[in-house]
C-alpha cells in the first residue's frame, strides 16, 4: 500500500516537475541552450503568483493567465538582449550567462521577498481524496492536471501550428530552417518565452505544494536537469515520461527505503541509465557521422 | 598486394541499407577511384573503413589486421589516415598547430608529452606546409582559412603522419579548378615519391579518371565493377547505374 | 627525411632556424619578456601578504589561492579539452575530507605536520577521478555538462548518508594549528601560491606539448581527432585526472585553513560556477586566463559580501557585471585583449609598410599570394 | 550584431600566445587590486581607529542571503534590539554598544574571512555568533585564534562543543537539551508505544530528535520509522507517507522550516491523526508558519523553544517593544532567533559589566567561573566547561486557538496546560 502510495505521489508530483522540465527541455531543442535559471524563474513565477493571491485573493490558478504572458515577454526579452549576442560556444556561454540572469533574479527576489519562507494559499490546500488508505492531495491533483493541460498545449503548438513546424525545423538543422525563411531568432526567441512561461505556470504549482524562498532554486534546477538529459535534450514527451519514472522511483524508494537513498537513486538513476544509452531513455539516436 | 580490404560488409540505418554486402580491394601504392552516385553507400564504406562506424556484418583488413571493430585511432595507427566529405579541421588551432596533432603517436609513448614545436617537429611541419603551399598561413587559425585552403589543410594533416594509405572523401568538391590541379598534383607527387596508397571518393569524373590507377564503382551499396578507368567507363552496368542521374558526366 | 617538393624552396636548404622563423609570430612577446612577466607576476604574489600583512586581507588572499589552484586545475581539462565539468566540486569535496578524515585517523598533532597531509588531498581526488572520469567521460559535452552536476550530489548525499565515515551533516572537524593570528594565514598563503605555481607549470607542460594539441584538438572535432589517431579517451582521463588533483589540494587547503568540513560546502553545487565563471572570464582554454580571472574575481566576491553583502545588491551587481563581460568580450578577458593588442600592432605595421614600400617585411613570404591565401595562387 | 574583420586576420596571424600582453595587464590589475582592496580595507580600519571614543565595538557576521537569509535576518535584529536595549541601559561599562555586521551568504568561506576582518580591521572588542552551528564552528576557531570570547545564541550542535574550545559560550540550551522535556512528559502522559521519528540532516536537527529517541527508548517506547533526509528534498510526500504507515500517533520531527510546514500539510491533508506532534523548526516561525499550514491546522503542535514573545525572561517586554515599534514586527510572529541573538548580548554585557573590564582573556575566565551566573530573556545562563548552558531549561511550546503558549516543563511560571491529546487536523479555532 505504502509502495502505491509512493508511485501515486510519484506520478502526481511528476507531472509539475515534466511541466518545468518542458521548458528547459524545449528551449535545450530549438538552440541548445542549457537555461541555468530555469530554476530561479520558477520561483520567481512562484512569487508572481504569490503576490497576486495576496494582492487580489483570486484563486491561484487564475493568476497564470496573468504570470504566463508576463513571464512569456521576460523569456522573450533575454533572448534578444542577451542569448542573441552569443556568437561563439553557444552551450556554454549561455549557461553561464543563465547562471548570471539567475544571480540578478535572485538577488532582485532576495531584497523584495526576503528569504522568508512563504507558500501560495487556497482554499483546497488541505483537502484531499481518500481511497482507502491511498490519500490524493486535491492541489496535487489540480496540479498534474494543469501540467496535463498545458503539455497538451505544448503538443498542439508543436505539432498543430505554423509556428510548431518552424519550431520543428529549426530543432532540427537551424542553418537550413533559415534558408527556407524561417526567421530563427523569432522562433529562438518565442520559445524561450514559452519556455520561460511554463516556468510561470509550474512555480505557480511548485509554490502551491511547497513553500519556497528564493534560495530554493538550487535543489529544482539540478532535478531539473536530470530530468531533462534522461528524457532525451529537446523531447517534451521524453521529459514527461522522464520526470514520472524517476519522480516516482524516488519516492518508491524512500518510502521503502530512506528519503535520502531516495534522493541518491535519483542520479544514480541517471548515470546508469547513461551507461548505456549515451542519448538518455527517449533521446532519439545521436545522427550518424556525416 | 591489397593493403585494404572489405569483405561482405552490409550496414543499414533504420530501414536504409547503405551497405549491401559490399566486397572491396585497395591495392598498395595504386590511386584508386571510388565513385558511384549518391547514396551508393561510398561515406559509409569510408566511415567503416575507418572505424568510425561498426559494420553490421562483414569484415575490413588493413594490411591484413582485422580493423572490423577497431576504432578511428587504432586505425589510424596502422596507417590509414582519412579526409571528410565536409572537411574537418580544428579551426580555433593554428595552422601549424592542427598539423602536430597528428604526429602524435611518432615516437614512443612519452613523446606524447614532448613539445610539439621543437625544432625537428617544425622542420617536417614545414616541409609538409611548402609541400601543399600553406606556409605563408602557418600562423594562423584554421578557422579563418578558405574551403579550398581547408581542404589542403586537412590533406596536409594526414600527410605529416606519413601513412600508407590515404582516404580522400570528395577532395575535389568546392575546390576552384587551379587549386584542383594543384591538388591532383600533391596526390601524383606523394603516390610516386613515398609510394602512399589513395582511394579517392570524388563525382568530379574528369579528375577521378586523370588520376586513378584503377577505379570501383558502388551502387546500391555494393561494389558493382572494378578496373582500369577505361574498361569502367565503357562498362554497361555502371551507365546502367548511373541512369537518370548524369550518363554523360560518366562516358565523357 | 624525405625529399619533398617544395613549392618552392628546396628541401635542402630548409634548417630548423628557417621552419622557426617561418612560424613565427611577428607580435608575439619574445620569450624572455615573457618569462619576465611571470616571475613579476609572482614575485608580487608572494610579496603581498608582507606587504598587506593585515589577517582579512591574507585570509582572503588564502581563498584566493585555493581559488587561482583550482582555477588552473579546472582550466588543464574544461579548458583545453572544451568538456566543461560544472562537478568539480567531487575533488574539491573530496580532497577536503581525505585531508580531514586522515589527520583525524593518523592522530596528526595540529600544527606544521597537518599541512604535509595536503598533498594526500591532491592524490585521493586524481585516484577518485579515474572511476568516475571513465565512467563520466563517456558522453559528449552537453550530457557531460549535467552529468558532472549529477555526479557532485551523488557524492554529496554519500557523504551525508555515510555519517559513521563522514560525521555526516555535522561535519569533520580539523583541529586549528596553534599558531597566533598575524601569521597563521602565512602558511596557508604559500602553500596555495606554490600549488598554483605547479598547476601553471602543469598546465603551461601540457598546452606546449603534443598531448595538449590533442586536448585541443578534441576540443575542436573530437570525431577528427580520433581519426587522427589521438586516443580521445585516454587523453581526457589524464587531463581529468590531472585537473582533479589540483582541485583537490584546493580542498585540502580548505580543510586545513577552514577547520570544519560539511557535506554541503564541501560538495558545493556552485563552487564550480564560480570556478567556470572565473576562467571563462579570464579567457577559456589559456594559460593566463584562470590566473587572471581568479585573481581579479575571487577577491572581488568577498570583497563584494564585505561591502555590499548587508543586502543582495552584491548578487546583482556581480550577476551584471558577468553578464556584460560574456558580451562584449566573450572569449575572455586574455584573448580580447589580445586580438586587439593584434589588430591594432597588425595596422601599425601596415601604416609602416604603407610608408616604406619594401616586399617581405617581417615574414618571409614562401608562397606569393595576397593576403586571403592559395586560393587564388595555387595555379602556380 | 556585429560581423568581425577577416581580413585584418589575414594580415596580422593571430597566434595562440597572448602572454606577455595579458601577464602584464595581470599584473597591472592584481596590484591595482591589491592596492585598492588593501586601501579600501585599510580605510575601513583608520576610519573605526577614528570611531567616537567611548563605544565598545562588538561585531558579528550575519546570513543575509543563501540558505540562511531568512533567519539570518532575525538575527541581525536581535544583536541590533539588544544594542539599542543595552545602550539605554547604560551600555557597557557605561559606554555605547555599538554592533558591526557583515554579511557572510551563510558561506563559511565567508565567516572565516569576516570573523578576521572584525577583530583585526574593525577592531572589535567583543564578537557574538553568526547564525547556524555550521558557521558558529568555524568561527569560533577564529576567535579563539584571536583569543576573543565567542558568546553566541544560535549554533548549539553538538559538534559545536566536540570542538573542544574554550571561548565558546552557548547562552541557549544546547541541541541536545532542546526536547528534552518533551521526552520527559511523553510517558508520564502515554503508555509506551510506537514512535516515528524524522530528521533533516543538519548538525541541529539531528543530534536533537536522536536525544529524544534515546530517553524515550528507554523507557519501553519503541521506533517505528526513522528518516533522515537531505537538506536538498524538496518533495516531502515520501516522508509524510511512510509516518502515516506506520501508524504512530506520536510523532518527533527535526525540521527545518519548510519541511516543517509541509509535513504538517501532508498530514493534513491525509486526515492523519496523531496524538502528540513536535518538531524542531517551522511552528516557531509565527505567521509564515500560520500561512503556510492554515489557522486551524496549527492548534496542538508543539516545538522546543528558549523563548516566545510572551515568555517573562529578563527585558522580555522592551524586547517585543523595540521589535514591535523599531522592526515593525507584529507581537506573534516575533522569531525565537531574536530573542537568542538578543541573550547572547545580554550575556555579554552582564558579564563584562561584572569583570568591570573589556579584557576577553579575564572574561573567558570569569565566564567558566562557577558562581558566574547570568540572567537573559531566554532565563538563566550558566556555562560548562565547552560552554553549554546546563541552566536552560528550554520550553516546549504548542499552538493554542491560534496563538503560541509554553507549556513545558510545567513547573515554569507562566506555562500554560498542555493540550493533549492533539485534536484532529482542521478543527482547531482562530481562538
Amino acid at each position: 500500500m505504502l509502495i502505491l502510495q509512493g508511485i501515486i505521489d510519484g506520478i502526481l508530483i511528476g507531472g509539475l516537475y515534466a511541466l518545468m522540465g518542458a521548458g528547459l527541455t524545449l528551449v535545450f531543442g530549438v538552440m541548445e541552450i542549457i537555461n541555468f535559471a530555469q530554476g530561479i524563474l520558477v520561483i520567481l513565477g512562484a512569487f508572481l503568483s504569490y503576490s497576486l493571491v495576496r494582492a487580489t485573493h483570486i484563486d491561484p490558478f487564475v493568476t497564470i493567465l496573468i504570470t504566463i504572458p508576463a513571464m512569456f515577454l521576460l523569456g522573450y526579452g533575454v533572448y534578444y538582449l542577451l542569448i542573441a549576442r552569443l556568437k561563439r560556444d553557444r552551450v556554454i556561454m549561455s549557461l553561464l550567462v543563465m547562471f548570471a540572469v539567475a544571480q540578478v533574479i535572485e538577488g532582485v527576489l532576495d531584497i523584495a521577498y526576503g528569504g522568508t519562507l512563504v507558500q501560495i494559499h487556497a482554499s483546497y490546500v488541505d483537502t484531499s481524496l481518500r481511497f482507502g488508505s491511498i490519500n490524493i492531495p486535491l492541489v496535487y491533483l489540480y496540479a498534474f492536471i494543469l501540467s496535463a493541460v498545458l503539455m497538451g498545449c505544448i503538443y498542439v503548438i508543436l505539432y498543430k501550428t505554423k509556428f510548431g513546424r518552424a519550431l520543428r525545423a529549426t530543432t532540427q538543422n537551424p542553418a537550413a530552417a533559415q534558408l527556407v525563411g524561417i526567421d530563427v531568432h523569432r522562433v529562438s526567441a518565442a520559445t524561450l518565452g514559452i519556455g520561460v512561461g511554463l516556468a510561470a505556470a509550474g512555480g505557480m504549482l511548485y509554490g502551491m505544494t511547497a513553500s519556497f524562498n528564493p534560495a530554493s532554486s538550487y535543489d529544482l534546477i539540478s532535478r531539473l536537469l536530470v530530468i531533462v538529459i534522461l528524457g532525451g535534450f529537446g523531447s517534451v514527451g521524453g521529459a514527461m515520461a522522464a520526470a514520472i519514472i524517476m519522480v516516482v522511483i524516488e519516492d518508491v524508494v524512500a518510502v521503502t527505503w530512506s528519503p535520502v537513498w531516495g534522493q541518491t537513486m535519483f542520479y544514480l538513476v541517471l548515470v546508469a541509465v547513461l551507461l548505456f544509452r549515451q542519448q538518455g531513455i527517449f533521446g532519439k539516436q545521436i545522427a550518424r557521422a556525416q | 598486394m591489397n593493403l585494404l580490404e572489405v569483405d561482405e560488409v552490409t550496414k543499414a540505418y533504420g530501414g536504409i541499407q547503405a551497405l549491401a554486402g559490399c566486397s572491396m580491394t585497395f591495392e598498395e601504392g595504386k590511386i584508386n577511384g571510388l565513385i558511384g552516385p549518391n547514396g551508393s553507400g561510398k561515406t559509409t564504406l569510408f566511415n567503416v573503413m575507418t572505424g568510425y562506424e561498426r559494420a553490421d556484418s562483414g569484415s575490413v583488413h588493413v594490411a591484413g589486421t582485422d580493423v572490423t571493430a577497431a576504432s578511428p585511432d587504432q586505425v589510424f595507427s596502422l596507417g590509414v589516415g582519412r579526409t571528410f566529405q565536409l572537411t574537418r579541421i580544428f579551426p580555433r588551432l593554428t595552422v601549424v598547430e592542427n598539423l602536430h596533432v597528428a604526429s602524435q603517436r611518432d615516437g614512443g609513448w612519452m613523446s606524447e608529452f614532448s613539445r610539439w614545436s621543437s625544432p625537428s617537429e617544425k622542420v617536417r611541419s614545414k616541409e609538409v606546409l611548402d609541400f601543399v603551399g600553406l606556409t605563408r598561413l602557418a600562423a594562423e587559425k584554421a578557422g579563418n582559412l578558405s574551403y579550398g585552403q581547408q581542404k589542403l589543410l586537412e590533406f596536409a594533416c594526414i600527410m605529416i603522419a606519413r601513412p600508407k594509405a590515404m582516404l580522400l572523401d570528395e577532395p575535389a568538391g568546392g575546390v576552384n579548378p587551379s587549386l584542383l590541379l594543384h591538388l591532383g598534383g600533391r596526390i601524383k607527387a606523394l603516390n610516386e615519391e613515398e609510394g602512399t596508397t589513395f582511394v579517392i571518393v570524388e563525382h568530379d569524373m574528369e579528375f577521378v579518371m586523370g588520376l586513378c590507377d584503377k577505379v570501383s564503382v558502388m551502387h546500391q551499396g555494393r561494389c558493382l565493377c572494378a578496373g582500369e578507368p577505361e574498361t569502367v567507363r565503357s562498362d554497361p552496368a555502371v551507365l546502367e547505374a548511373y541512369l537518370g542521374t548524369d550518363m554523360r558526366e560518366v562516358a565523357r | 627525411m624525405t625529399t619533398l617538393h617544395a613549392g618552392t624552396a628546396p628541401a635542402e636548404l630548409l634548417r630548423p632556424v628557417e621552419a622557426e622563423r617561418a612560424f613565427r609570430d611577428p607580435f608575439e612577446p619574445s620569450k624572455r619578456s615573457r618569462a619576465t612577466a611571470w616571475v613579476a607576476l609572482f614575485a608580487l604574489l608572494a610579496a603581498f601578504p608582507i606587504v598587506f600583512s593585515n589577517p582579512a586581507v591574507t585570509s582572503i588572499g588564502v581563498f584566493t589561492m585555493m581559488f587561482l589552484v583550482a582555477a588552473i586545475g579546472w582550466n588543464i581539462f574544461s579548458g583545453y579539452s572544451g568538456y566543461v565539468s560544472i562537478g568539480h566540486a567531487v575533488y574539491y569535496g573530496f580532497g577536503q575530507y581525505a585531508v580531514a578524515l586522515l589527520i583525524e585517523h593518523w592522530h596528526v598533532t595540529p600544527g606544521a605536520s597537518e599541512l604535509a597531509i595536503i598533498p594526500l588531498g591532491g592524490i585521493v581526488a586524481a585516484a577518485v577521478a579515474v572511476p568516475v572520469g571513465l565512467i563520466l567521460l563517456r558522453v559528449r559535452k552537453h550530457t557531460f555538462i549535467v552529468l558532472t552536476i549529477a555526479a557532485m550530489f551523488i557524492f554529496q548525499l554519500l557523504a551525508f548518508n555515510f555519517a559513521g565515515f563522514t560525521g555526516g551533516s555535522a561535519g569533520t572537524n580539523v583541529v586549528s594549528p596553534p599558531w597566533t593570528g598575524t601569521v597563521f594565514n602565512l602558511p596557508f598563503y604559500y602553500i596555495g601560491l606554490g600549488a598554483a605555481i605547479l598547476a601553471l607549470l602543469v598546465s603551461w607542460g601540457i598546452r606546449r606539448s603534443k598531448y595538449g594539441l590533442g586536448l585541443l584538438a578534441i576540443r575542436d572535432d573530437e570525431d577528427r581527432a580520433k581519426g587522427l589517431g589521438i586516443r580521445v579517451t585516454r587523453a581526457k582521463l589524464i587531463a581529468y585526472v590531472a585537473s582533479a588533483f589540483f582541485v583537490g589540494i584546493a580542498g585540502g587547503l580548505y580543510a586545513t585553513f577552514v577547520g570544519a568540513v560539511y557535506p554541503q560546502f564541501a560538495f558545493d553545487p556552485t563552487y564550480d560556477l564560480a570556478i567556470a565563471v572565473m576562467v571563462f572570464v579570464g579567457g577559456l582554454g589559456t594559460l593566463p586566463g584562470p590566473v587572471l580571472g581568479a585573481l581579479v574575481l575571487a577577491p572581488i566576491q568577498q570583497y563584494f559580501y564585505i561591502q555590499f553583502g548587508a543586502s543582495t545588491l552584491y548578487l546583482i551587481i556581480y550577476g551584471i557585471l558577468f553578464i556584460v563581460i560574456l558580451l562584449t568580450l566573450p572569449a575572455g578577458v586574455v584573448p580580447s585583449i589580445s586580438d586587439r593588442y593584434r589588430s591594432w600592432m597588425a595596422s601599425r605595421q601596415r601604416r609602416r609598410e604603407e610608408a616604406t614600400p619594401t616586399v617581405g617585411g617581417a615574414m618571409p613570404v614562401t608562397v606569393p599570394a595576397g593576403p586571403v591565401g592559395i586560393d587564388d595562387g595555387g595555379a602556380r | 550584431m556585429k560581423v568581425r574583420q577577416r581580413v585584418e586576420r589575414a594580415i596580422a596571424p593571430p597566434v595562440k600566445r597572448r602572454w606577455a600582453s595579458v601577464a602584464g595587464a595581470s599584473l597591472l590589475t592584481v596590484s591595482l587590486l591589491a592596492a585598492g582592496g588593501g586601501a579600501s580595507l585599510a580605510g575601513a580600519s583608520t576610519k573605526s581607529a577614528k570611531g567616537l571614543s567611548g563605544e565598545v565595538k562588538v561585531g558579528a557576521s550575519v546570513s543575509l542571503s543563501g540558505d540562511f537569509s531568512a533567519t539570518g535576518v532575525t538575527t541581525k535584529q536581535g544583536y541590533q534590539a539588544w544594542a539599542d536595549w543595552q545602550n539605554a541601559h547604560g551600555g557597557i561599562l557605561g559606554k555605547k554598544v555599538h554592533m558591526t555586521f557583515l554579511s557572510d551568504g551563510s558561506s563559511p568561506t565567508q565567516v572565516v574571512t569576516n570573523y578576521q576582518k572584525l577583530i583585526t580591521i574593525n577592531h572589535v572588542t567583543f564578537v557574538v555568533g553568526p547564525y547556524s552551528t555550521l558557521l558558529t564552528k568555524p568561527s569560533s576557531v577564529i576567535a579563539n585564534r584571536y583569543h576573543k570570547a565567542m558568546v553566541e545564541g544560535i549554533g548549539g550542535g553538538p559538534s559545536v562543543f566536540a570542538q573542544g574550545l574554550t571561548n565558546v559560550f552557548d547562552v541557549s540550551a544546547a541541541a541536545l537539551a532542546q526536547m528534552v522535556s518533551f521526552a520527559k512528559w511523553i510517558p508520564t502522559a502515554y503508555k509506551p508505544q510506537k514512535v516515528a521519528f524524522a530528521a533533516i540532516t543538519t548538525p541541529f536537527s539531528d543530534p536533537m530528535v536522536t536525544q529524544v529517541r534515546k530517553i524515550l527508548k528507554s523507557k519501553g517506547f519503541t521506533v517505528t520509522t526513522i528518516d533522515i533526509y537531505p537538506l536538498e528534498t524538496t518533495d516531502f510526500s515520501p516522508i509524510a507517507a511512510t509516518i502515516e504507515n506506520s501508524g504512530a500517533k506520536i510523532i518527533v520531527l527535526g525540521t527545518q522550516p519548510p519541511d516543517g510546514y509541509a509535513l504538517i500539510q501532508a498530514f493534513a491533508q491525509a486526515h492523519y491523526t496523531v496524538t502528540a506532534i513536535i518538531e524542531a523548526s517551522g511552528p516557531d516561525q509565527g505567521s509564515s508558519f500560520v500561512q503556510a499550514v492554515g489557522q486551524t491546522n496549527t492548534t496542538g503542535v508543539m516545538w522546543p523553544a528558549t523563548w516566545y514573545p510572551g515568555a517573562p525572561g529578563y527585558a522580555a517586554k522592551t524586547l517585543v517593544s523595540i521589535m514591535t515599534k523599531q522592526f515593525h514586527i507584529k507581537k506573534t510572529t516575533i522569531s525565537a532567533n531574536v530573542a537568542e541573538a538578543f541573550s547572547a548580548g545580554q550575556v555579554l554585557a552582564e558579564a563584562v559589566n561584572h569583570i568591570k573590564t573589556t579584557t576577553n582573556k579575564k572574561l573567558i575566565s570569569y565566564m567558566h567561573s562557577k558562581n558566574a551566573k547570568f540572567k537573559s530573556v531566554q532565563g538563566n545562563v550558566c556555562f560548562t566547561k565547552l560552554g553549554m548552558n546546563p541552566c536552560a531549561q528550554p520550553y516546549v511550546f504548542q499552538w493554542q486557538h491560534g496563538s503560541q503558549v509554553a507549556v513545558l516543563p510545567a513547573t515554569k511560571p507562566g506555562v500554560v496546560k498542555i493540550m493533549n491529546p492533539k485534536p484532529k487536523w482542521g478543527t482547531g479555532t482562530a481562538g
